[in-house]
């Protein structure tokens, strides 16, 4: 069988299939459908320093193709998370990835500063798209500056590696990676979801409680691999590509433009098993076709640019 | 929780809008119990993306039965399938009703508005099988809308019918049949599925009589078992209202935990 | 029957719905399938000032619940436009809007003042989102800067109404209508199509001849509609907006969040009668809730916010 | 051109991945002409958005047939609808093939490689109605990828096979098939379908012998009928190569019309 590991440089993964923070809560709930030790790991839940609610229903529509989320990143809260939630991935041998939110920068430091004491974390994935109340909602991923100040402290203060999760709402998506890149990251995830909206012709109301919200699925996959692309072509360090992935091809895409790995979001909704499933098909895929690593993959899309 | 890719439809009936469909399925049926509901796949594509949940109608050996009705695209989708077509189906999901205590002395009062009657039918069954008196209220706008008057009837299953139009049965919404009916005799406890106000009508009855009630909850779903977070509803815990999610910690609540908004 | 009049200040619209640029052709394509004047209007095809070839195949890729062109704006030029085109449209009764190309800014100016000469246009739509080959590719509608400069001179060259098409790939649509504003436009039409890429696993070759291309239909309504309503917040001149519009009510929904009109893309495709239908549909709608004047919706989401 | 958004599935074949299906459809079938096509929707949703181009494999009074191999989703839905479902159908699209000159005196031969033989069999009907003589060239890689030899067969059409493993007729391209007859004798023009490289050998050959030969193409198509400007091949004109649209100014063209890429 084909080689599936995938070298992220500051960690080594068993292959190259992650779930999305947000789309496989803290694992556990997956456990009826997989083995946790059998993906390449998991990106847990946003996470905030204290527990959170969240927005108020309807928190989910669904479009053509997606669906639109403002779940509001609801959770437990770091104390409870390395209390109770750790100790179990651990038991499960998972590879853990904490996505890390804040609203406002201080707040990410706070997380980062918290987690560092407990072990069983690989990595901090700074969800740089938190909507920084006091800034109106304005996130640090929307401005290169704001970007590079957030990671170089976030860098300082974590004593793990740092994956930078971009947001695709911006006009220059290789400008956003560099500026992480700048400021000392060690990766770059991408892409979190789109900014939309939807709406309720009969009531005349946002069908969302929090009026706009993210759009993930197999419809963003194009701009996705787009952004992957471009940031591949912009950075040096390691990325990790997700948005509408659903199948091993999809995966291979996103490493054929350049990611080392990527993540599984939508798609564990719809099939619980979807991660292990794509894992098995890369395997698939590359058995079939000769290939003996499926690093070898990676970045070699050719192009007469 | 399981998740059959292929279970298979062999029987199919059809009144108008509504559909019962009989399954094939070990994996599914083996652990059912009722009020919990399956996440069904509508098409092979993306477009609808989403699982639809809907009630486990009954369930018995390696056949359950699911009740719907058509609603919008996915309903239609699924109302389109023909026997030996399969289903890709998860479940049985979520925590069904609380049937402890209801033995051979014990009577439950089943009402069911429109597609609300799905999860009843497995419902009465089991209590009759555990020996307790069942009696069902079953409403629809029209007397198209209550399709399954016969079935409950063969199963041998006391029923009231209601229709807002009073085409069959008593004239007026189901929850007034029932209030009605609760001024002659108390159950020990009733149970209810319906749309949202039908809910908290029956809810706040319940509440008001001192009645032990269990509602079963609708909310858009994203995953069924408990990952996404979109399914929530506030429900009372250590006296404080909290997002619950109704995938998992539901779709039934006690009537006395649901929080409804203030209009 | 519902009045179905749009007004859009600038001009008086039979109806609110028109066809999108480049998605209708010249209109002539469509003759067989619809009455001309039965539509609020047609955008033709970008026009450059002299003719061109366009983009080399593939140039089409279908996605989920979408499609990436990468057509690359093929076109007979200004002069056979005025002479053979214009004169035929106007016999059909049709109203018709010039969507107005250029690579660089001059080029814009001079579509504009050859075409101040001819008869039987009644606005021009201003695609700023034409990449600037002399920059890079970067185009006007990325940058509030240039956005407002084109736009300043374009208004002053002109001597019709003067629409200014925004692109979505940007950080702040709001800040580019605004500025759109500023510079004089008498309406804003959104959104062109969001940049994206497709792959060919196979061959390792992008999927398209130009690596590129514009991400259209239904999957991408939720970020259209999002748009139009940020932008309906921002500015007072009216709203054109477009995305994924497949149906009487998804054209209502963009109502709803302020358009005054809405254009019809992708759908021409699939149903080539698509732009009459989803006028009766709208009609249908106001009828049966007994809406008597379809601009009454327009802008009339109640948030909370 | 005309749009029919319910034409009546009223027969349908299958052999493996190939399926014959003949449509009721007075709107298509009335201007159908050998060569053209139709824009197929394969659902009622978005995904897949875009219609499918299929050619015309038959037409005459109300009903016409189209001959199709499952080459992806769009196929595979198309596929599996059944006798009695609707499909919604824009066409006849495109030009065809000039048939001018063809009549009792003159032979055509005609060459189609797996699905492409799909044009075919309505232009021989054609062909032979005019008078001529028609000699039908049929390729695939193995013997289950030429399911029609008893069509043809059955309709009085002189037929020759050929495929690429040997397993029936002619081991072997059908383009060499061509080539070895060719030195035999010499039709007055011949016509084919098939894959690009399959095209590009044909129309070289025909050029080299000077012989008049029409190929059909093929190209990933927005909408079929001349807006979207996706389905450009360069084309010869004025002295030029310029793109031109293969669904309006094609699908067909002579072989001294088409540009082929230098490899
Ligand atoms: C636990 C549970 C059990 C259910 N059991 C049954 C059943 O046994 N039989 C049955 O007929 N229906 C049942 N439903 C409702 C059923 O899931 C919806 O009718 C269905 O999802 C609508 O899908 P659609 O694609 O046809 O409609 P859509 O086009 O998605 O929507 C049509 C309308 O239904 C609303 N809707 C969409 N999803 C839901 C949902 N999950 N719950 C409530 N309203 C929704 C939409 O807002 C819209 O107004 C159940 C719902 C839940 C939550
Ligand atoms: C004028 C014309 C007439 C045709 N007539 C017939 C016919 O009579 N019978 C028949 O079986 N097929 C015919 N085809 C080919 C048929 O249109 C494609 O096989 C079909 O569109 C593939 O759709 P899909 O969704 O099944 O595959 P997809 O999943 O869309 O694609 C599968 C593979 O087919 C390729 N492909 C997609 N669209 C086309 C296309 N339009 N042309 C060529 N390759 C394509 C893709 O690049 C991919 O490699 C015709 C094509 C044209 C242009
Ligand atoms: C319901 C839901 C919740 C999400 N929560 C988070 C989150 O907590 N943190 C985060 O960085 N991204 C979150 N995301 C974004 C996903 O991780 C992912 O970036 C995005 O959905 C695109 O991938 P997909 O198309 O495969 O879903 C969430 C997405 C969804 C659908
Ligand atoms: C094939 C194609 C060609 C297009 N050509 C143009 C063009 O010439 N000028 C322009 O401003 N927009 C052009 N567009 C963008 C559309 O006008 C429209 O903004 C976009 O497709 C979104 O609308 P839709 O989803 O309804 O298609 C084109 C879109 C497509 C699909
Ligand atoms: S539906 Fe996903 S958590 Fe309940
Ligand atoms: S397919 Fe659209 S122009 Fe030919």
């Amino acid at each position: 069988m084909a080689d599936l590991r995938a070298d992220l440089g500051f960690l080594q993964l068993r292959n190259p299939v992650l779930t999305a923070s947000g789309t496989f809560g803290y694992g556990m709930e997956f456990l009826s459908f997989l083995d946790l030790s059998a993906i390449g790991g998991i990106v847990v839940k946003g996470l905030y320093y204290g527990p959170r609610e969240g927005n108020p229903p309807p928190r989910l529509v669904e479009t053509a193709s997606g669906l639109i989320n403002a779940i509001g990143l609801p959770g437990v809260g770091v104390e409870h998370f390395a209390a109770d939630v750790l100790p179990e991935l651990r038991k499960h041998d998972a590879t853990v990835i904490v996505n890390v939110c804040g609203d406002g920068d201080e707040e990410y430091f706070q997380v980062i500063e918290f987690l560092n004491r407990y072990d069983g974390i690989a990595a901090y994935e700074l969800n740089i798209s938190c909507p920084n109340v006091k800034l109106n909602g304005a996130c640090p991923a929307m401005n290169p500056h704001m970007t590079r100040t957030i990671v170089a402290t976030a860098k300082q203060r974590s004593r793990r590696p740092l994956v930078v999760k971009l947001s695709p709402n911006v006009t220059n998506i290789a400008e956003i990676a560099r500026a992480a890149e700048d400021g000392g990251a060690d990766g770059i995830s991408l892409i979190n979801t789109l900014l939309a909206m939807a709406v309720d012709l009969e009531t005349r109301r946002p069908k969302l409680g929090n009026v706009f919200g993210g759009l993930s699925g197999p419809a963003i996959k194009p701009v996705a691999l787009r952004m992957t692309y471009q940031v591949a072509q912009a950075v040096r360090i390691p990325i990790i590509g997700m948005g509408g992935i659903c199948t091993g091809r999809d995966a291979l895409e996103f490493m054929l433009v350049g990611a080392r790995a990527v993540q599984v979001g939508t798609a564990n909704f719809v099939d619980p098993a979807a991660s292990v499933r794509i894992v098995h098909e890369i395997a698939e895929y590359c058995d079939a076709r000769g290939i003996a690593r499926v690093a070898d993959i990676v970045g070699t899309l050719e192009t007469n640019r | 929780m399981r998740h059959d890719p292929a279970a298979r439809i062999i029987q199919k009936k059809t009144w108008g809008d509504f559909h019962l469909l009989r399954l094939e399925s070990q994996a599914l049926s083996s652990e059912a119990a009722p009020g919990q509901f399956l996440m069904v796949r509508t098409t092979d594509g993306y477009d609808p993306l989403l699982r639809r949940p809907i009630s486990l109608h009954d369930a018995g050996g390696i056949g359950l039965e699911i009740f719907f009705r058509v609603a919008g695209r996915g309903t239609a989708l699924l109302a389109a399938k023909k026997e030996g077509d399969i289903l890709d189906c998860l479940g049985p999901l979520g925590k069904g009703f609380r049937l402890d205590g209801f033995g051979p002395d014990k009577t439950a009062w089943l009402v069911g508005g429109g597609r609300g009657i799905a999860p009843l039918f497995f419902l009465a069954r089991t209590l009759l099988s555990k020996g307790a008196g069942v009696r069902v209220f079953y409403g629809g706008k029209t007397v198209s809308e209550i399709p399954l008057r016969e079935k409950f009837e063969s199963a041998g299953i006391l029923l009231d019918c209601s229709t807002d139009d009073g085409s069959f049965g008593f004239a007026g919404l189901v929850t007034t049949l029932l209030e009605h009916e609760l001024r002659a005799g108390r159950p020990d406890g009733f149970f209810a599925c319906g749309p949202d106000p039908m809910m908290e009508r029956a809810g706040r009855l319940a509440l008001r009589l001192g009645l032990p009630a269990q509602l079963s909850l609708e909310a858009i779903m994203g995953c069924g078992f408990g990952v996404c977070w979109s399914c929530v509803h506030r429900i009372k815990k250590d006296n404080e209202g909290a997002w619950r999610k109704i995938c998992e910690d539901g779709p039934v609540f006690g009537a006395d935990e649901i929080l409804w908004e203030e209009a």
